[in-house]
């Protein structure tokens, strides 16, 4: 009899639907990487689990990957870097995974100023569970879940991240190749955490914060604006309907966590 | 006589419009229905069948093998044409899926056709229903009935679109129509339930007002289904941020006086497990519906498992009691969930109901549950004062309850306290509350479910296949065909797994001649357990864990 | 044999140090419930683990308390409110318990508004574990568990829950009684979340940051302030060191999660 | 002949100077020492007592009555001296404790003495030890030189003046001196560690480069063990936001090449058990140290147990091997911690080793512990190259491992996987999987340790005593009465629960007339792996859950 277990022919990759967000931002990190010559061999794709936390398995050229548990990447990826801190860290995963169901670590993340790069594949919805609400679903968003509509507010995770001071914010768009690998870029070459959220449409579950909708609202940010002024990157970061700046909104040149560590100083800990 | 039916393709294409289609139809006509799903952790694409099995009986498993297949994607054909019987009948959509088909298979363009009928390119999954209706010689004007009934709140136009799309489907069956032998009608009931539903519609008769959750396959549909009917029976369902939120408020929502449900699978159960250790010392009676998938870790999102009993009798720190619970069925699925909120209120500690993902998605039609609002008694000491103690200690263990917000002063307390609630290092107390909790195990067995034997005059069978959970369908059917080959075999399906009904299962497990557990885990979990109580040494096990359900031909094939 | 298990006699109450910063705010709690006429039956003060989160049994009326886990009194006082919301539900806890362990369930509590209040006593340390960091302790502070002090920037709760648009946000100071009871008592009048974070030296563990340290600093916050303004507010958040503001720093107008709810309109949950 | 002295009062009043003062010094003078803790969970007030028990042949306990009372609070005299032998001494310090004392009793103004002596008033611990130490009728030189050698680093003076305490101490006791019987010195080691240290210890010189927990009673003595020698062995220790943070960057530590440990009590181990998991699917060496207390909850914080073997056997979702220990000794901790991570690094999965607050605090002098480092083997594959395959299917399961950084890319995911560490749900390939992890239980039995039984040549004793974790000391010093009572009786103690050494423990257990569990919890745990393992049926329990620890005399009580 036969039973059916070798379904591998139809576990194609990648595993996202036609049109999602996700294909362009793979995109911009393949080439991200790429032109930064990040040697894959140093590299060490990270994170959790929904639609955009495949992200690791698709990347065109092989990496090292952890995809560990739903919410959990910024603490494998925090023990990565602190074991080899000559690896170049960076979590891919989606708004679920990193406001809601990871939302202390990457608080925490921020406070210790971990020299990890977080993208955040923001598309405002759960997708890989079929479309619950996010920490970052508008109020009023109706799913099976939230039949009346959202009534929470939703997060403002890049005013949080200016708050506790991190080393690099920025928001960006799937919409926009050019202006996400110019971010995508600039996170690579902080120092310490940084936080890149990626407005994402989802075609399958977020009938309201479409492809369209995000691109007659982001507005690149001008030159005039600089990072390092707290106040104007709160203001942007508070800045959220028919406009929403894309852009850096902050940077701080706090050091990371790691070259504060004595120990670390003459070489990484997994060679000790 | 029953015909199986795979309805295959990719996830986003459609297969549960036409299954639950079909799933309606049949049961309307009076056929016994019993429908599954398998599918990938994906929106779109992969591979993803639904199976609908017919009968003249009643049905409690799906099978192996499938008499027609209707794929509509290349994969579809190519990996599970070999999953079908000898003679069985192929349709299929699309050029790709056309391709790859056996030169016998029927090819049709439904999307063409639905427009051929007057219909949009969606009601394609109307035609394939009515193909399938004729391939089966099912006379067409039933599903116009049900395809009428069902599209009428859409509207007169569409639900006519629909029917004539059922009826272009009969005739595009040509000489085909009748080709499959199929059962005929019985007097099934029409209702359609799967496990997920049943559990919440349950939990919703039986008066849970607090419902609380963090998605997480396969609990989910139960969460959503409590948030749908919401508004009819007064419930707050909130979706928590994390899951330890999840038990957290139900804490809190049981103190403040309100039945409450968590639901949730196996990474998110991990997650509160401390939560359950609170509930266990504030004797609070919180349920949980953790609905099983394969780990470890993220595992298999969407596939089905049996691996997580043990863990859920021992999670959470420290000792306290609870009950395990492990419907079977359906209709077992909705009269566990009211026991478990009954038994957590009655003994005040928290209950556990475990499902999988085969059961939370499993349809058949059965008596229609009763949808009327029939709370269970929550036990509320509604004449406590101003000298009430919360954790008296009593000879039962069970302590008077009230609930804050009356003249009683309610006062719980996570570490070690006194009867009143307070926070206390004194160590006799801790001796006196600690045995008065663990008295409750006694509360618990005194109304513990005995197991079913199958079938129930079997008491001299010699082969006793011993299961729980969602195995009892497959194991079933695999005895009907054992006794009708003339073997000597029957069932025990054990649906309370803690306490354990140890006293009916000695009885039932004395002088078998062979005893089989059959378990969805690797390491036998409940023979582990029979063992450790006692009631068998080293036993024979027949497990499966590739993700899929049991059938009986899988059991009846590692039993010989 | 005598077995040493009557220890009750040497239980005495409230079991905090001689000194401790917990004194004076559970005095201004007691009086600010009187003050405010609160039905001690209709109250349910609700905690976590630490030395804070023992408040609740030492308040001289009885009331209704629950004492859950460390970290974990935000969803509970969630479910509780939303099960009753005709009770005062009042959260008092350590600042461990509310920003380190609870940290997610903070922000979105915050998020969803629900009228709980929460007295957080901030003595930047962990007393009950005896003297580790905590989320505010300052950068340097050095314990057994940070031999070489802290390197994590302290969290920023108050600028936090600005961002996230929180009903009521505002800072005391356990050494000033008469200001103690007013926020207290502002808090409690808040229709939606409010948070108060309460400077708490610990005269056991925080060698730094001492009953003096903070009189020294305490500033109340003028007249001119209007908490409807953000950005003001959040300058007030970011003001930290040789003066610390205390007041009303953020208002909101927002309605509490609970009035949103349809279910809830005629009567409470337990009720129906 | 052994003398049990316990000092009692608040918390705050510096009983633990006092206390690691005399095992200091009666470890340096060649006595057995044994010192354990009692104490509320307060920094302030309370009642604690600090036990120390001297003898001249080893000990291994502590035991319930105390031959000198050292009480610096009222109830320290109110309480305990009804835990008195019958002609003890009593000491007390303080007017209030004064008044609450038999007439009999010694009472001293210790801080009044100290200053007479020249001293600091906090210098009343050693006029304490002084006179501790005259009663007993040891040589105040002993203590003086002790004293002078542990206050050197802090100045010549102040060991001056503490010296000068310890004599004035001498000189008080008067005519009491010697009025105690006291053992003679022997040639015991001068070293002293507890529990909580020597598994500090043995994770640094076993190679452990990343330590995170989250602190938790009583775990943390062995995390701020490591961060205070962190320098000294090239440690990252870092405090985590919670405890799901603390196993989750573990799991990347591991992950990323350094042995990683992290320590935490039952509470926090909840919250771990989805962590554990996601080791298991990604087979990181990750090693938990569960230090138990009694639960349900926060129970009672500071007090011992050993309630959470079958929740660690079982935590996490779905299935995976794993191993647990629990050690008996200061000694065994060392040995087990270091076993512990070179097990999980040669299987590629999660241990646990279980202490709990008795043992973690319990001080003893033994040979010392080996403080160079000597790191076990990591198990690292450096020729892994551009094909390389993170869990390729390996006949013991135990597959190749590589770390990121070299030419081998590293892939691993909490999703079922293939070979590659690539998600899949190709079923065929979980079954693969799922089947090469679960042989590595096969890997982990290989080396598993062997239960001790003692004395070692009472292979015929009648009775057997059967325990695990620190309950080795009391259940040892209780076979230890009744044979020198002429009984017949032995102890089996199993160090190592999972996996179990069954084979030798059918051996030991064979043919014993009785067989008695003695366990620190009220469900019988051990008993309960025992019966399931097939290895006994129902069983006598000697069971204590009032949150102290074992002694012989609570043993012997109950199995007469
Ligand atoms: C502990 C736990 N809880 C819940 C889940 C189920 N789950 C998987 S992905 C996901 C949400 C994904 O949303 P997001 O992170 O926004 O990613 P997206 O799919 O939208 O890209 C959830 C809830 C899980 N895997 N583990
Ligand atoms: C899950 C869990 N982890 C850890 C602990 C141990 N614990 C108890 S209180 C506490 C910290 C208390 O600090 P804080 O909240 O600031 O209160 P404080 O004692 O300073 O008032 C910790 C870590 C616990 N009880 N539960
Ligand atoms: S569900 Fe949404 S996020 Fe996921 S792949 Fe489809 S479009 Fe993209
Ligand atoms: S340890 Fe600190 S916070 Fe706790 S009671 Fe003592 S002084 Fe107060
Ligand atoms: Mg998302
Ligand atoms: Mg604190």
């Amino acid at each position: 009899m036969s039973v059916i277990q070798t379904i591998a022919k139809a576990d194609s990759h990648p595993s996202w639907c036609p049109g999602c967000g996700n294909f362009p931002i793979l995109k911009a990190v393949n080439e991200t990487l790429d032109a930064a010559g990040i040697d894959r061999r140093k590299l060490v794709l990270v994170s959790g689990i929904g639609q955009a936390a495949k992200l690791p398995f698709f990347v065109d050229k092989p990496a090292n990957l952890f995809d560990g548990l739903h919410g959990r990447a910024m603490p494998a990826a925090t023990g990565i870097k602190l074991t080899n801190h000559t690896l170049t860290v960076l979590v891919t995963s989606g708004d679920g995974d990193m406001y809601g169901e990871g939302g202390n670590h990457l608080l925490h993340a921020m406070r210790r100023n971990i020299g990890v790069k977080a993208f955040v594949h923001n598309n405002q919805v759960y997708g890989l569970t079929k479309g619950q609400a996010s920490p970052t679903s508008e109020m009023g968003f109706e799913t099976k879940a939230q039949p009346h509509g959202v009534m929470s507010l939703p997060m403002n995770p890049l005013a949080m991240a200016i708050c506790e001071d991190c080393s690099f914010v920025a928001r960006t768009f799937s919409g926009d190749a050019e202006h996400m690998k110019r971010m995508m870029r600039a996170a690579l070459d902080t120092d310490g955490f940084a936080l890149l959220d990626i407005l994402q449409p989802c075609v399958s579950f977020n009938r309201v914060n479409t492809f369209k909708w995000y691109k007659d609202r982001v507005r690149p940010i001008g030159d005039d604006h600089d990072p390092a002024d707290r106040d104007a990157a709160l203001k942007l970061a508070f800045t959220w309907g028919d406009e929403i700046p894309i852009g850096i909104y902050y940077c701080s040149e706090r050091p990371s966590f790691e070259s504060k560590l004595d120990v670390l100083k003459d070489r990484p800990l997994v060679e000790l | 006589m029953d015909v199986n039916i795979r309805i295959a393709g990719e996830a986003g294409q459609g297969l549960l419009t036409t299954g639950d289609l079909l799933v309606g139809a049949f049961s309307s006509m009076g056929l016994h229905t019993f429908a599954s799903k398998s599918y990938m952790s994906r929106i779109r694409g992969g591979l993803n069948w639904f199976d609908i099995r017919i009968a003249d009986s009643e049905l409690f498993a799906p099978r192996e093998r499938a008499d027609l297949l209707v794929a509509l994607s290349e994969p579809a054909i190519e990996i599970l044409s070999q999953t079908l019987t000898d003679d069985a009948m192929v349709l299929v959509d699309g050029e790709e899926a056309q391709e790859a088909a056996p030169p016998e298979a029927m090819a049709v363009d439904l999307t063409a056709a639905a427009k051929d009928a007057g219909g949009k390119p969606m009601m394609a999954n109307t035609v394939a229903a009515g193909i399938v209706f004729a391939l089966l010689g099912y006379d067409a004007d039933s599903l116009d009935a049900y395809v009428r009934k069902q599209f009428a709140r859409m509207g007169e136009e569409l639900a006519g679109q629909n029917a004539a799309c059922a009826r272009k489907g009969a005739e595009l069956a040509g000489d085909r129509a009748g080709r499959i032998q199929a059962p005929r009608p019985a007097d099934a009931p029409a209702f359609v339930t799967d496990g997920a539903s049943a559990a919440g519609l349950s939990a919703a008769v039986a008066g849970v007002k607090f419902a609380t959750a963090y998605p997480m396959t396969p609990s989910t549909a139960t969460f959503q289904y409590l948030a749908k009917v919401a508004d009819k029976y007064g419930i707050v369902v909130e979706q928590a941020e994390d899951e330890i939120a999840a038990i957290n408020m139900g804490c809190g929502a049981t103190y403040a006086g309100a039945p409450a449900m968590t639901t949730t699978s196996g990474g998110g159960f991990a997650l509160m497990t401390e939560g359950l250790s609170l509930a266990g010392i504030l004797e609070l009676p919180v349920v949980i519906l953790l609905a099983q998938r394969p780990g470890p870790a993220t595992g298999l999102p969407t596939r089905t498992a049996q691996q997580d009993f043990r863990f859920a009798q021992f999670a959470g720190h420290g000792e306290f009691p609870r009950a395990i619970y492990a419907p079977g069925t359906q209709k077992q699925t909705y009269e566990l969930v009211r026991k478990a909120l009954a038994d957590a209120h009655q003994a005040q500690t928290p209950t556990i109901v475990l499902t999988d993902q085969f059961l939370q998605d499993a349809q058949k039609n059965i008596e229609p549950l009763g949808d009327e609002p029939d709370p269970i008694d929550r036990h509320i000491a509604t004449d406590a004062g101003a000298d009430y103690r919360r954790y008296a200690v009593t000879k039962s263990g069970v302590s008077p309850r009230a609930i804050p917000g009356g003249e009683a002063f309610v006062r719980c307390d996570s570490d070690e306290h006194t009867e009143e609630g307070i926070i206390s290092e004194d160590l006799a107390g801790h001796l006196a509350q600690q045995d008065k909790r663990m008295r409750k195990a006694d509360v618990l067995a005194e109304t513990v479910l005995e197991p079913e034997l199958y079938p129930a005059d079997a008491a001299d069978a010699e082969t006793l296949l011993v299961c729980w959970g969602s195995t009892y369908g497959p194991c079933r059917e695999a005895v009907d065909v054992l006794r009708e080959q003339g073997g000597s075999a029957a069932m025990l399906h054990i649906a309370q797994l803690v306490p354990l009904p140890a006293e009916p299962i000695a009885r039932h497990l004395k002088n078998r001649m062979r005893v089989v557990c059959v378990e969805g885990n690797c390491t036998g979990q409940l023979a582990a357990w029979l063992s450790e109580s006692g009631l068998i040494g080293e036993c024979e096990t027949v497990l499966r864990y590739d993700g899929l359900c049991f059938t009986a031909e899988y059991i009846l094939e590692r039993i010989d």
